[in-house]
């Protein structure tokens, strides 16, 4: 007996210590790099990168910061959804890190990410958020809450504003009446997943067109069983009604799936001739594109376009089955490198991670993120001085001033007011080819949403 | 070939059972253990056959001896290969197995299957009526079958002694009698030495040739079955017999005359 | 049952069942209260949040160790039950307008009633059979609060701040001090159920059903009360747990709660209310842990899932050395300082 | 038309591999009464395990699939020594929870070492060409999955029937102190039984994941599929779980094909319900002994 206990012992020993070695060790080899990038000299194109902020500095700027400002950053390092959410983080980390050592920060502010795993469990993510907010955080990043309406409601609730990759209707919209009575604290950047559903069957309406085919195509969706599925799927189904086709049959799955066989029977069986999806998991994602290539027959071959999320399985995993699909882009990506954004994309990763290849598309999702928060801050400080009297309701007003931002080129214009928290309201489709994203299309807009369309209750009924 | 001195058992570190309990089994010898419910009769065979540690008992004190080795707290597997094979109290088998699978492991520890086949016979034909219900669910038998499956099954392991725990529980008079001839059989043939505790204390005695009785966990008395028949104290307590060999009368119901002197 | 210092006879049945039995724990018991119930002056704001949402999860734990602690009927559900209290009071407040001090408990008593449908199985199902049963219950639950409409489907549904009359719970301390209330109520209840006529009834048919049938305990009856029982309590927990995040949605109450329930009473020792307190607030300090150690992103992703596995190892060393739980060991640890620095071998 | 059948026969592919997942469940609960609630994750793990192999180390696909299960079965031995043995006697509520622990540091154990990305498999363990006919069309893995399992199942009932160890382990689950007795090594009988357990679910994992990718959901999905097919079979016959698993599959897959559009989710759902009207009606299951458990 004593001996089986022993080992038990070292057991409980082996998961106490383990993480704790790995941690220190981590945390010293973080040091160490840091300490190398010390020394980076001149990025040749700060000046055109950053605008915004007059700082046409480029070296290294060694200034003593005045104070500094910590932003929350809640995302899934491990769940579901982890790959991209270290990716967004990844791109917020190199944006701030870039501010503060090139541009002196905000103001002479120094910008802080102060990022919280919430390992995919939905209490963490409001224990999180509710510790941010009591820390007295300005403004807090999630690249996943839009995914949790408890989240969207917490910050509603404690009043401090919650940026998001993208939104639901019922989150980025507010009726007049309803914007009345309260304000809205839930910021998106991308347009809301309806309108993504639109741009998808816009751009599939041309193809079709110039296809030349007779009737009208079947549209068919597949989508995850949450919010955000959801409400794709009855934006499907409302534009594809819009846009004078039909959304033949509408598939869910559940966020990790390990087979896909029964939804991509059930599209086969209608004979869609276009799939669309909102956002997905990795597994889902994955699963469903290799099911699709397995059952694609010469009599059936639909076309398929999802969410960036895709490219990312296309480009790291190196999935064939993927060869050709579409994707919706809400940003430039690594590829385009004219852009010069892009460009200073990859002079930082040469010089900070020589060890990254190529960042898809979710990078940029972060530097973006950046970009906005910092303009928000700078225009913050810029009215209200000392950043400690910058809270959470006054960083509202500050991002509703927004009209037509452009960050840096990146993506479309953002603009926020009382009513539509939406962001940049246009996506472009991409194709993957030859492990890489070319688009095929210009900035497509989504039409604007009524005031009867802003209400949540709205797309339920149609959901009906 | 079977030795016990002063053996001494204690349930879960508090419950002293058996208090010195001594004996000797001769190679072939048909031995029966008397005594009174509750005398530690079922814990001295558990005690020899090494199942105790599985209900939290353990030997304290004295030993268990069988063929001059030692088998205090040995593991019921060695014990069994040894040759010491117990039939429990309440013919226990396994239930949801077959008559047949329930011989095979009863000769779990024999080596090839030949051999298997050959004590399977030997079996059958000492208990013929096991023979015509070989795939039948051994939960489903009758008393006795179960009783004969059970000492059948004691048989396949080719023991040298068989600790049977009161054979004749619940069985018919005629069941019983049929049993016990098999049982004798088997010794005479077999040569296998029978460790017989029963409450049927009249035929127990009639058919071994040695006796123990036991009250409280100790041996108080051993004898020659015949002379033991003859004891009074024996005949009084356990064969329920006065002097005479005539039914007692209500008159002398009242036994003050004679009192078990060895619980003083 | 508590083990009381020497010089202290009990001389009858009441102080014999008396829940605090001796003037120094009466003492012990005021102060602790009194300091946990300050908490939010000395305590920084994140602690705090997580306590207040700690008290509803030890409600919730009362419920379990009811069911299984002492009335040996094992629950996967009780998450499902959680949620099922939640929603009523969500939609009672923000649909129907019912005070919150009402709608409290009637989704106590409708947590209790959905925990009747999950008894029913129990009684004719024992073992294993049942613990699946409550597991396709729980599944059964999500799925439909997740797709009907009143609820809010997939979109959620708002719980709005509790109040009483014009004064409205807005604030962390507020929130944290009516939760607080509700956990020293709710003690009191469990502690009362479990060494009444219920509670005896509830340990008779665990530790041997056919003979509780004998001595005239019908146990088909004491099950499914203990079932409605243990639910009840699960749902006021989760009315309080909806009003404090605001909006409640199908994922907040994932299969893994309801082992992890099992768990807090494994830890906290079985069969005893305070026990829940320990198991309760052991994991959930684990949890806390090991989600602030300051660790780079990439390490994160490693670091994290151990609270999962620290939880299986926990349990298992648990089980094996200490079966009583931690609320055996405090109680060891009190008669052993008692009579400190004289104590005896 | 076509549709339905081509559902049928992906259901009863499907349906194999369910079987043999419970079929792992069986047999550990057939000898040593433990109701090992992690065997989804056991599979999970194999199924990773032989991810690794074929993908990292190169191995062919058979090979992989082997060296895994063997693997496994190590584990399910050291689990049995450190975590069952310990605890053997104790109430099965004690037990279940111990292998509750289990599950819960076999799923934390998946996320650290393999992360939270799908894994897709090399290639089928039998390279078989696609089956296209009338309209249907059966793909490689499927039918992979369907001979696999049905063998696997085959070999294990009769291993268990016939052999002198397969009636040791049903002797020893029927009454342990008599097995001893007569000489069974009741320790080595529970080693056996739980690596054939672990193996047996390692292969439903591997070839659970054939069919789409491995991921670290596979755990609870396969549990979720297992229980139903339990209840159906009853926790003691191995055949029983064979056709068990048939019809789990198949109500899978029709469910899904037809009404997960309008219902979504209901595919996971549906197999619960009809598990909890059997339950009510027939609590031991369908071909279950009836047997009383006390916890």
């Amino acid at each position: 007996m004593k001996k089986r206990y022993s080992l038990l012992i070292k057991l409980l020993m082996v998961f106490i210590l383990v993480p704790l070695f790995a941690w220190s060790f981590t945390a010293t080899a973080m040091a160490q790099q840091s300490k190398k990038s010390k020394q980076v000299q001149k990025v040749s194109l700060a000046k055109d990168v950053y605008p915004g902020i007059n700082a046409p500095w480029t070296e290294p700027k060694k200034v003593a910061f005045k104070g500094t400002i910590k932003i929350g950053d809640i995302s899934d390092m491990t769940g579901s959804s982890s790959k991209s959410c270290v990716l967004v983080d990844h791109g917020l980390n190199d944006w701030f890190r870039y501010v503060n050592e090139y541009l002196g920060g905000v103001e002479g502010y120094k910008i802080e990410l102060d990022i919280l795993d919430t390992k995919s469990d939905i209490q963490n993510i409001i224990n999180g958020l509710n510790r941010f907010i009591d820390e007295g955080k300005p403004i807090i990043y999630s690249a996943i809450a839009h995914g949790v309406p408890a989240a969207v409601e917490t910050s509603s609730r404690r009043k401090t504003p919650l940026l998001c990759s993208a939104g639901t209707v019922s989150q980025a919209y507010r009726t007049i009446a309803a914007a009345e009575k309260e304000d809205n604290y839930f910021f998106s950047l991308s347009p809301v997943l309806s309108a993504r559903a639109e741009i998808e069957v816009k751009f599939f309406m041309e193809d079709w067109k110039k296809s030349g085919k007779s009737g009208t195509p079947i549209f068919g969706s597949f989508n995850l069983d949450n919010p955000l599925g959801h409400e794709s799927t009855t934006g499907a189904r409302v534009y594809t009604k819009k846009h004078g086709a039909s959304l033949g049959v509408a598939t869910y799955c559940q966020p990790a799936i390990t087979d896909a066989r029964a939804q991509v029977t059930a599209l086969k069986n209608a004979k869609v001739d276009y799939i669309i999806t909102g956002p997905h998991s990795d597994q889902a994602g994955m699963v469903f594109v290799l099911e699709l290539a397995r059952q694609k027959s010469a009599d059936w071959q639909p076309k398929f376009c999802g969410h960036t999320t895709f490219a990312t399985a296309y480009m790291e995993a190196k999935s064939k089955a993927h060869e050709g699909l579409y994707i919706y882009q809400y940003m430039n990506t690594w590829f385009d490198k004219d852009v010069p954004i892009v460009k200073w994309m990859h002079e930082i990763n040469k010089k900070w991670h020589p060890e990254v290849k190529s960042l898809p598309t979710i990078y940029t999702l972060g530097t973006q993120a950046g970009i906005v928060m910092t303009e928000a801050l700078r225009r913050g400080i810029r009215k209200f001085g000392d950043p400690k009297n910058l809270d959470g309701s006054k960083m509202r007003e500050i991002l509703e001033t927004f009209d037509k931002y452009d960050p840096l080129g990146l993506s479309g214009p953002i603009s926020y007011n009382k009513y539509d928290h939406q962001g940049c309201a246009s996506l472009r489709i991409a194709q993957l080819k030859n492990w890489t994203m070319v688009p095929v299309s210009g900035w497509i807009e989504a039409d604007p949403y009524t005031d009867e369309q802003r209400d949540a209750k709205y797309w339920l009924k149609v959901d009906k | 070939m079977l030795t016990i001195q002063n053996l001494e058992v204690v349930y879960n570190n508090v419950i002293w059972v058996l208090k010195g309990v001594s004996m000797e089994v001769p190679v072939g010898g048909m031995i029966c253990l008397l005594g009174s419910n509750g005398a530690g009769k079922s814990t001295t065979l558990k005690a020899i056959s090494g199942v105790l540690n599985l209900q939290w008992g353990a030997i304290t004190g004295g030993f268990v001896e069988f063929e001059g080795e030692r088998l205090n707290n040995k593991s019921p597997q060695d014990i069994a290969q040894a040759g010491i094979i117990q039939c429990f109290e309440g013919r226990r088998l396994f239930k949801h197995l077959t008559t047949e699978e329930n011989l095979r492991m009863g000769g779990y520890l024999l080596s090839s299957n030949a051999a298997m086949r050959s004590r399977l016979d030997m079996v059958y034909n000492y208990f013929p009526r096991l023979a015509d219900m070989t795939h039948r669910i051994s939960g489903y038998l009758s008393g006795g079958e179960q009783q004969m499956l059970v000492i059948g099954r004691a048989l396949m392991a080719k023991p040298k002694i068989m600790l049977l725990d009161e054979p004749s529980l619940g069985l018919a008079p005629l069941m019983t009698k049929s049993i016990f001839t098999a049982i004798q059989k088997i010794n005479k043939e077999e040569k296998v030495a029978f460790l017989l505790v029963e409450q049927n204390t009249k035929a127990a005695l009639s058919i071994t040739d040695y006796g123990f009785v036991m009250e409280n966990g100790r041996t108080v008395m051993d004898g020659p079955s015949a002379k033991l028949r003859d004891n009074e104290d024996v005949k009084e307590f356990y064969l329920g017999l006065s002097q005479v060999g005539t039914k007692k009368s209500f008159k002398d119901t009242k036994f003050y005359k004679r009192r078990k002197r060895w619980l003083a | 049952m508590t083990i009381d210092p020497a010089g202290i006879y009990r001389t009858n049945y009441i102080s014999d069942v008396a829940v605090v039995r001796t003037k120094t724990q009466w003492i012990i018991l005021i102060v602790a209260v009194i300091l946990t119930a300050l908490a939010p002056f000395y305590l920084p704001k994140a602690i705090v949040n997580v306590m207040t949402l700690t008290c509803c999860i030890i409600i919730a734990t009362f419920g379990i160790q009811i069911l299984t602690g002492y009335c040996g009927q094992v629950s996967i559900g009780q998450a499902a039950v959680f949620g099922i209290g939640a929603y009523t009071s969500a939609i009672l407040v923000n649909d129907y307008h019912v005070p919150f001090f009402v709608s409290v408990f009637l989704s106590g008593l409708s947590a209790a009633l959905v925990g009747c449908i999950f008894g029913i199985p129990s009684l004719r199902l024992r073992g294993f059979y049942l613990v699946m049963a409550t597991l396709a219950g729980h599944m059964l639950v999500i799925y439909f609060v997740s797709h009907v409409d009143f609820t809010g489907g997939q979109i959620g549904h708002k719980a709005d701040y509790p109040s009483i009359g014009s004064f409205v719970f807005n604030t962390g301390d507020r929130l944290f001090w009516l939760n607080f209330g509700f956990l020293l109520l709710m003690t009191w209840l469990a502690r009362n159920i479990v060494r009444g006529r219920w509670g005896r009834a509830f340990i008779a048919v665990r530790d041997n059903d056919l003979a509780a049938e004998v001595m005239g305990i019908d146990v088909y009856r004491t099950k499914i009360l203990a079932f409605a029982v243990g639910c009840f309590f699960a749902g006021i927990g989760g009315s309080l747990a909806a009003h404090y995040t605001g909006m409640i949605h199908p994922t907040q109450f994932p299969m893994m709660d309801g082992f992890w329930y099992l768990g807090y009473i494994i830890v906290g020792g079985l069969g005893s209310i305070a026990g829940c307190y320990f198991g309760a607030i052991f994991f959930v300090v684990i949890k806390e842990v090991l989600i602030r150690l300051p660790v780079s992103m990439e390490m994160a992703k490693y670091l994290l899932p151990m609270t999962d596995v620290a939880f299986g190892a926990i349990i298992i060393l648990i089980l094996i050395f200490d079966p009583k739980g931690m609320y055996h060991r405090w109680e060891l640890f009190k008669s052993y300082y008692r009579i400190w620095p004289l104590a005896y071998k | 038309m076509t549709l339905i059948i081509q559902a049928i026969l992906d259901g009863i592919c499907i349906g194999a591999i369910y079987g043999l997942g419970a079929m792992g469940l069986v047999v550990i609960q057939k000898s040593s009464g433990v109701f090992n609630i992690a065997q989804g994750m056991f599979m999970m793990f194999g199924g990773f395990i032989a991810a690794n192999l074929t993908l990292n180390l190169g191995m062919p696909m058979w090979l992989g699939t082997i060296v895994s299960m063997g693997a496994m079965a190590v584990i399910g031995m050291i689990l049995n020594f450190l975590i069952m043995r310990p605890l053997a006697g104790e109430p099965p509520f004690t037990q279940l929870m111990a292998t509750i622990g289990m599950l819960s540091i076999m799923y934390g154990l998946v996320m650290v070492i393999w992360g939270t990305d799908p894994y897709i498999y090399p290639s089928e363990i039998i390279p078989i060409a696609d089956l296209k006919f009338l309209g249907l069309h059966l793909s490689p893995s499927y039918v992979n999955g369907f001979i696999i399992a049905l063998i696997a199942c085959l070999v294990l009932s009769e291993y268990y029937r016939r052999s002198k160890e397969g009636t040791a382990m049903r002797a020893t689950s029927e009454d342990e102190e008599l097995a001893a007795s007569v000489g069974i090594k009741v320790t080595k009988v529970l080693k056996l039984t739980w690596s054939i357990g672990a193996a047996c679910s390692t292969l439903a994992g591997v070839l659970f994941g054939m069919l789409g990718s491995v991921n670290y959901m596979l755990g609870e999905i396969g549990l979720m599929a297992i229980m139903p097919v339990l209840v159906f079979g009853g926790l003691e016959s191995f055949l029983g779980a064979l056709l068990a698993g048939f019809i789990v599959g198949v109500v899978n897959m029709i469910v899904g094909v037809y009404w997960e559009g309008s219902f979504p989710g209901i595919t996971a759902v549906v197999p619960l319900i009809i598990m909890l009207l059997i339950l009510i009606v027939k609590p031991y299951g369908l071909f279950g002994e009836e047997r009383i458990e006390r916890i």
